[in-house]
């Protein structure tokens, strides 16, 4: 078996979906013959046909929109928005209806549809190119947010979102899209969501991420390895709901905790898991918890991009003030 | 010095009706409106929604229900269009169409739970594919879309209908709903309340378009107005859209002129804004007044069956208001209990705080 | 002086602006004949023209897009968001635009402007009119988020904001819109943004909250006065940027603290108060941090919403575990 | 059975150009339009457009520059409408109107640092009013009617363009700002560059409108339709917009029908999608070689003057490209500076741990 990347695996996930479940349409600006701005749909148009696989006029909140009444219908629809930074228009439709149908109609009518979204810096893009506002979706009750961080969770945690009856907002880390390659079995099996990931077992120190920056955080374990620090590194991956009690057991052992994200501080995700831990993990922590996360501020144009996102050397500085507190 | 140019492109924007305000016809009644039944039917829907609507009303001003959405005067566009949809059709609606979900067999009792506070309300016993009421302006439009874009993929004849305001024109979720819907030719009516007014805004601070109709030109729409305070004129248009559209020729949208004759809601006071010359001007234009004088001239309708009528409106909605005052309250962990097919282990949590606060709140 | 309620000081705050600065336009839906679904541009378009007091039609992308073009060619637009439930449809021009300009142009244009919004829950109105959902706006980088408790602050604080040479978001507690009557002087005075306000002074509990929270806040701290629990209250007033200093400094000498909203838990700024907390003052922490919120549901149609709003009760049993806590 | 109906409301769109693709004149050009300096300044900014743009597709190329928006085949669209514009006016811009920027007096220089991703390219030393390159689609249509209010609020003569692209007017944003303009009559031009294309979408999957000018019926605003690749229609056109807007007439929306001659962006492979006959079809529109063909046909261009422009031109952009590589970078603390107009104390504890982690960095 060859290997494949991050969104090559989301390829095959679309594709044994659409082969496995008729009512799977795919849709959003240029999937179709163009095969999607980074080719995350790749040849399924000419295979599924135009029926299933079909390129929308340009209006985000008409796509999500749409996607409610399709679902609604019985239908399943995965739509794509083009970039994270164009998924604004559509969050009346995802926060006031998406989220809502079931909700609203006592389960008479729902939502099962998923939106899939590139997301984050690093690829030399103009402006509202790299956003990672996903503690936005997080906030909003009846929503499922899932982030994978490898080909393998794309694949899996992809094909769970299209089969989950709920409304998932699927967030591809632009960063990592060809970054790794990894065989993934073309199965149809599933990964579950609403669970953490352990990707590094540890004692000394918990590191939380997710997404693109769990390459920054993994090379952080390793450094810190060489150092004689053993980092336990956990994949948050679906980050709404939170598998909150993963990383209280993970915590509970080493009594120190980093979190890092790219998003913006001021109420990213890393603030509702420290929150989370201060109230249920108090007495375990041996040192302050730490979060490492984009500045808040806007992302900046690529030449200074990298001053932005949190870099390997931030996540060891907060290791060590954390390793070194008494 | 004049430029030579060559014209491109031309649309003309026609508007129809059958009965004059004071229910003379205009025109010969196409055959599907010469049925007695059918007439008599329109007639005793507008009646019950008007009804209703009034007991509604009475009901948030003696504290028993929320900020209600009133459709006086405006109940031959619910009922009108009600009538000519079939059984599989899809409705979307927006707060103002009352009478379409009465006329396809919705219950009274479902209205007064949605606007007495209770989401139970929006679980239709009977239509089961409708959409729920649309509170954000314009959202419902898309709705429509993504319904009529199923019913397209699966090939099937049915056909969705979607209502909006005439202030709701202004959002662009309406106009990207028209966009899609023309370019991939689907199955959906979209049917413009043109009430005039939106809350305490005129329709000509809303838009100097000369029609609402004509919005359909900038989505290749076909668009038609009709006089919506006549319920045969909103019917017979509805019919003919709906066939059009199930022959497979795309989307089409009716604007219905009507006239607000109540508050916005029962949180409003449009004694504020709207000029009571004109409020009065429209009276004479109630659609009730309109059919009933119609139907009377024909010998279709007298005293006695009006009296009929109405003892027994009175009594279907005496009978809803008593069916929603007793329905038992929802058990208080249904505010989780419907967010997600299966709740996730953090709300699990909360939902045991939720009952142990009880707890302590009933101690 | 006669005493007024906070819609009232908001009208003032407006009068008083329109009178001093020709360049405040004030407009949204029903703002003009009508005064504002809640009266809070009462008489306002009667007193100042129609040129400075407008109706828009209804499209709310449109209103704050508008404004942004106004803001950058020095006009100080003030809109008003018929209810915070609306402003979804504007969040793409929030986020894209009117937090970004200045940053964007290095500075060649800015946002001066106001979006006001009436927020929570509390009036018996239908669905999406009792939404509290701060904290997506806290998270956007270039945006002030601000929220009066009284009608002194709704005075002090509106002005404040109409004068600021940066986008600010002014969100207003419909349930206390005329709850609390106070002689508020029509001075021109403005109060200063970025800061907390101490309500109440106390030694064993630290109470945070903001808005409307607030009256069940104060409640809750006379009824622990009567059990012998002596509460500090914070009014954090400008969500964003926090003023964590005080909360912080509050928090050293209580060693206990229980921060109240209404929004939904999960990622709400409950979270990054806890976070920064946990971050800064861990060591003063005698007891973990409870957060008493909404929960993590649609805001419930009017029958059930008072199971959702936290109540007195909710915050006495908080209040209770954390000073139980050893 | 035929019903009647009256028409209540009619409209029609027009199509215009001067020069046919061969640069013969279809018609008398209009006096404005007769003199020669006028027009080689129009043929000398398409060339410049043409030329600093296939530089930035060869900085892309080289590494030296992020993705980049060619404006290949489409230089009639800003040359023409920046050449109609006058001093006070604000332009408002997507992202292929570099044209505009340059006549208008911006410089190459600033577009170049953008797309090298430096924000100091939209600070613009000359054009203050105008605003930066909108990347959300039809966004910025809101904000010229932004702009426009405030300049009729302050009875100002100015006027505002803003660009789109046919892809754009699908987007609720376009709808929601042309409406405002409509009715409060706001002095804002609009211009839609329907390059048939929107990436990869061709305009027949956009919408089926038979022209974008149209789109204008549903906002009761006037359009019309002209030739986008005869340089000398799109100046008229928006000579005789402006001319009506700044008296008070309102708004208008023009058409320009060109076609993309280049790949959607530099990270974009056009041959994935678009057909090659359709390509080398519209090769013979070419908006340059038409104005040149006529200016030679007149005795107003000789091989000596191409020769000299290409010269100039080239030192011109080269001169630009210098100017963009050895310009310093900006300081680390940038990214905190312009966010507000005061940096809040949240984000001076930020920015002292950027500048402690630089100098972790470089130690
Ligand atoms: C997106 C959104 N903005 C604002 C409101 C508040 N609002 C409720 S009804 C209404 C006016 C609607 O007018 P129109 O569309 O003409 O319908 P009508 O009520 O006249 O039938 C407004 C502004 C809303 N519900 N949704
Ligand atoms: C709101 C939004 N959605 C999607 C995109 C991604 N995108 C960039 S350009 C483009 C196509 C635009 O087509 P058109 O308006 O025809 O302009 P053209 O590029 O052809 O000049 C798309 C989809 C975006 N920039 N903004
Ligand atoms: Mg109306
Ligand atoms: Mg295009």
């Amino acid at each position: 078996m060859s290997e494949i990347t991050l969104v090559e695996a989301v390829t095959q996930a679309l594709a044994y979906e659409l082969a496995h479940d008729e009512n799977v349409i795919v849709f959003g600006e240029d999937v179709g013959a163009n095969g999607g701005v980074f080719r995350a749909t790749e040849g399924l148009q000419k295979r599924f046909g135009t029926d299933r696989v079909l390129d929308t006029p340009l209006a985000e909140s008409m796509i999500v929109g749409m996607a409610v009444g399709m679902a609604a219908e019985g239908l399943k629809p995965i739509a794509e928005i083009q970039f994270m930074g164009f998924i604004y228009p559509a969050l009346d439709q995802i926060i006031s209806h998406a989220s809502r149908l079931r909700n609203r109609t006592r389960g008479r009518l729902s939502c099962p549809m998923v939106i899939r979204a590139p997301y984050g810096c690093g690829i030399h893009a103009p402006e509202h190119h790299s956003e990672s506002t996903e503690s936005i979706l997080a906030h909003i009750p009846g929503l499922r947010v899932v982030i994978p961080s490898s080909p393998t969770r794309a694949y899996g945690l992809l094909l769970a979102a299209m089969r989950d009856p709920d409304p998932v907002i699927f967030l591809e880390p632009t960063r990592i899209y060809r970054k790794i390659k990894q065989e993934v079995p073309d199965n149809g099996v599933a990964l579950p969501l609403d669970r953490c990931f352990l990707l590094r077992e540890g004692t000394d120190i918990t590191l939380v991420s997710w997404g693109a920056m769990l390459t920054e955080t993994m090379t952080a374990a390793q450094n810190l390895q060489q150092q004689g620090i053993n980092c336990e590194v956990i994949d948050v991956a679906t980050i709404k709901p939170l598998d909150i009690d993963s990383i209280i057991q993970s915590v509970e052992k080493t009594g120190r905790c980093v979190i890092i994200h790219e998003a913006a501080k001021t109420c990213g995700v890393g603030a509702e898991i420290a929150a989370q831990l201060a109230e249920k993990a108090l007495m375990s922590l041996r040192a302050p918890i730490q979060r490492v996360t984009g500045f808040d501020t806007i992302v900046p144009l690529y030449k200074m991009e990298h001053l932005y996102l949190p870099s390997v050397a931030r996540i060891l500085n907060a290791a060590h003030e954390v390793m070194a507190f008494e | 010095m004049s430029i030579q140019s060559q014209t491109v492109a031309e649309f003309a924007i026609t508007y129809s009706r059958f009965l004059d305000a004071e229910g003379h016809p205009t025109q010969d009644l196409p055959e599907s409106l010469k049925n007695a039944d059918t007439l008599r039917k329109l007639y005793e829907y507008m009646v019950l929604n008007r009804t209703f609507d009034a007991k509604a009303v009475a009901l948030q001003r003696t504290g028993k229900m929320g900020t209600y959405p009133s459709s006086a005067g405006q109940e031959a566009i619910g009922v009108g269009v009600g009538a000519a949809m079939q059984e599989g059709d899809v409705s979307v609606p927006y707060y103002r169409d009352h009478g379409a979900h009465l006329i396809r067999g919705g219950s009274i009792e479902e209205i007064y739970l949605l606007w007495g506070g209770d989401e139970r309300g929006n679980d239709y016993a009977t239509l089961k594919q409708d959409f729920p009421v649309a509170v954000p302006i314009a959202s419902q439009s898309l709705h429509a879309v993504g319904v009529a874009k199923a019913i397209q993929y699966r090939k099937q004849s049915r056909a969705v209908v979607t209502f909006i305001g005439d202030g709701g024109t202004s959002e662009g979720d309406f106009y990207e709903a028209i966009n899609l819907a023309g370019v991939w030719k689907l199955p959906v009516l979209f049917v413009i309340n043109n009430n005039f007014w939106a809350i305490s805004v005129p329709l000509s601070e809303q838009t100097i378009c000369k029609t609402l109709a004509q919005k359909g030109i900038a989505a290749g729409v076909s668009g038609e107005q009709v006089d919506g305070n006549d319920v045969l004129a909103v019917t017979y248009a509805t019919e003919q859209a709906l066939k059009r559209i199930r022959e497979g020729h795309g989307p089409h949208i009716i604007e219905a002129l009507t006239y607000r004759m109540c508050d916005h809601t029962t949180a409003d006071d449009a004694k504020r804004y709207q000029p009571p010359e004109e409020v009065e001007s429209y009276k004479k234009e109630d659609p009730i007044l309109r059919l009933r004088n119609y139907l009377v001239s024909q010998n279709l309708w007298d005293e006695e069956q009006e009296k009929t009528l109405y003892a027994r409106v009175k009594q279907t909605v005496e009978q809803a208001v008593h069916a929603y005052e007793s329905i038992p309250d929802q058990p208080p962990t249904a505010i989780f209990d419907y967010l997600y097919a299966t709740l996730p282990h953090d709300l699990i949590e909360q939902r045991d705080i939720l009952l142990a606060n009880l707890g302590a709140h009933h101690e």
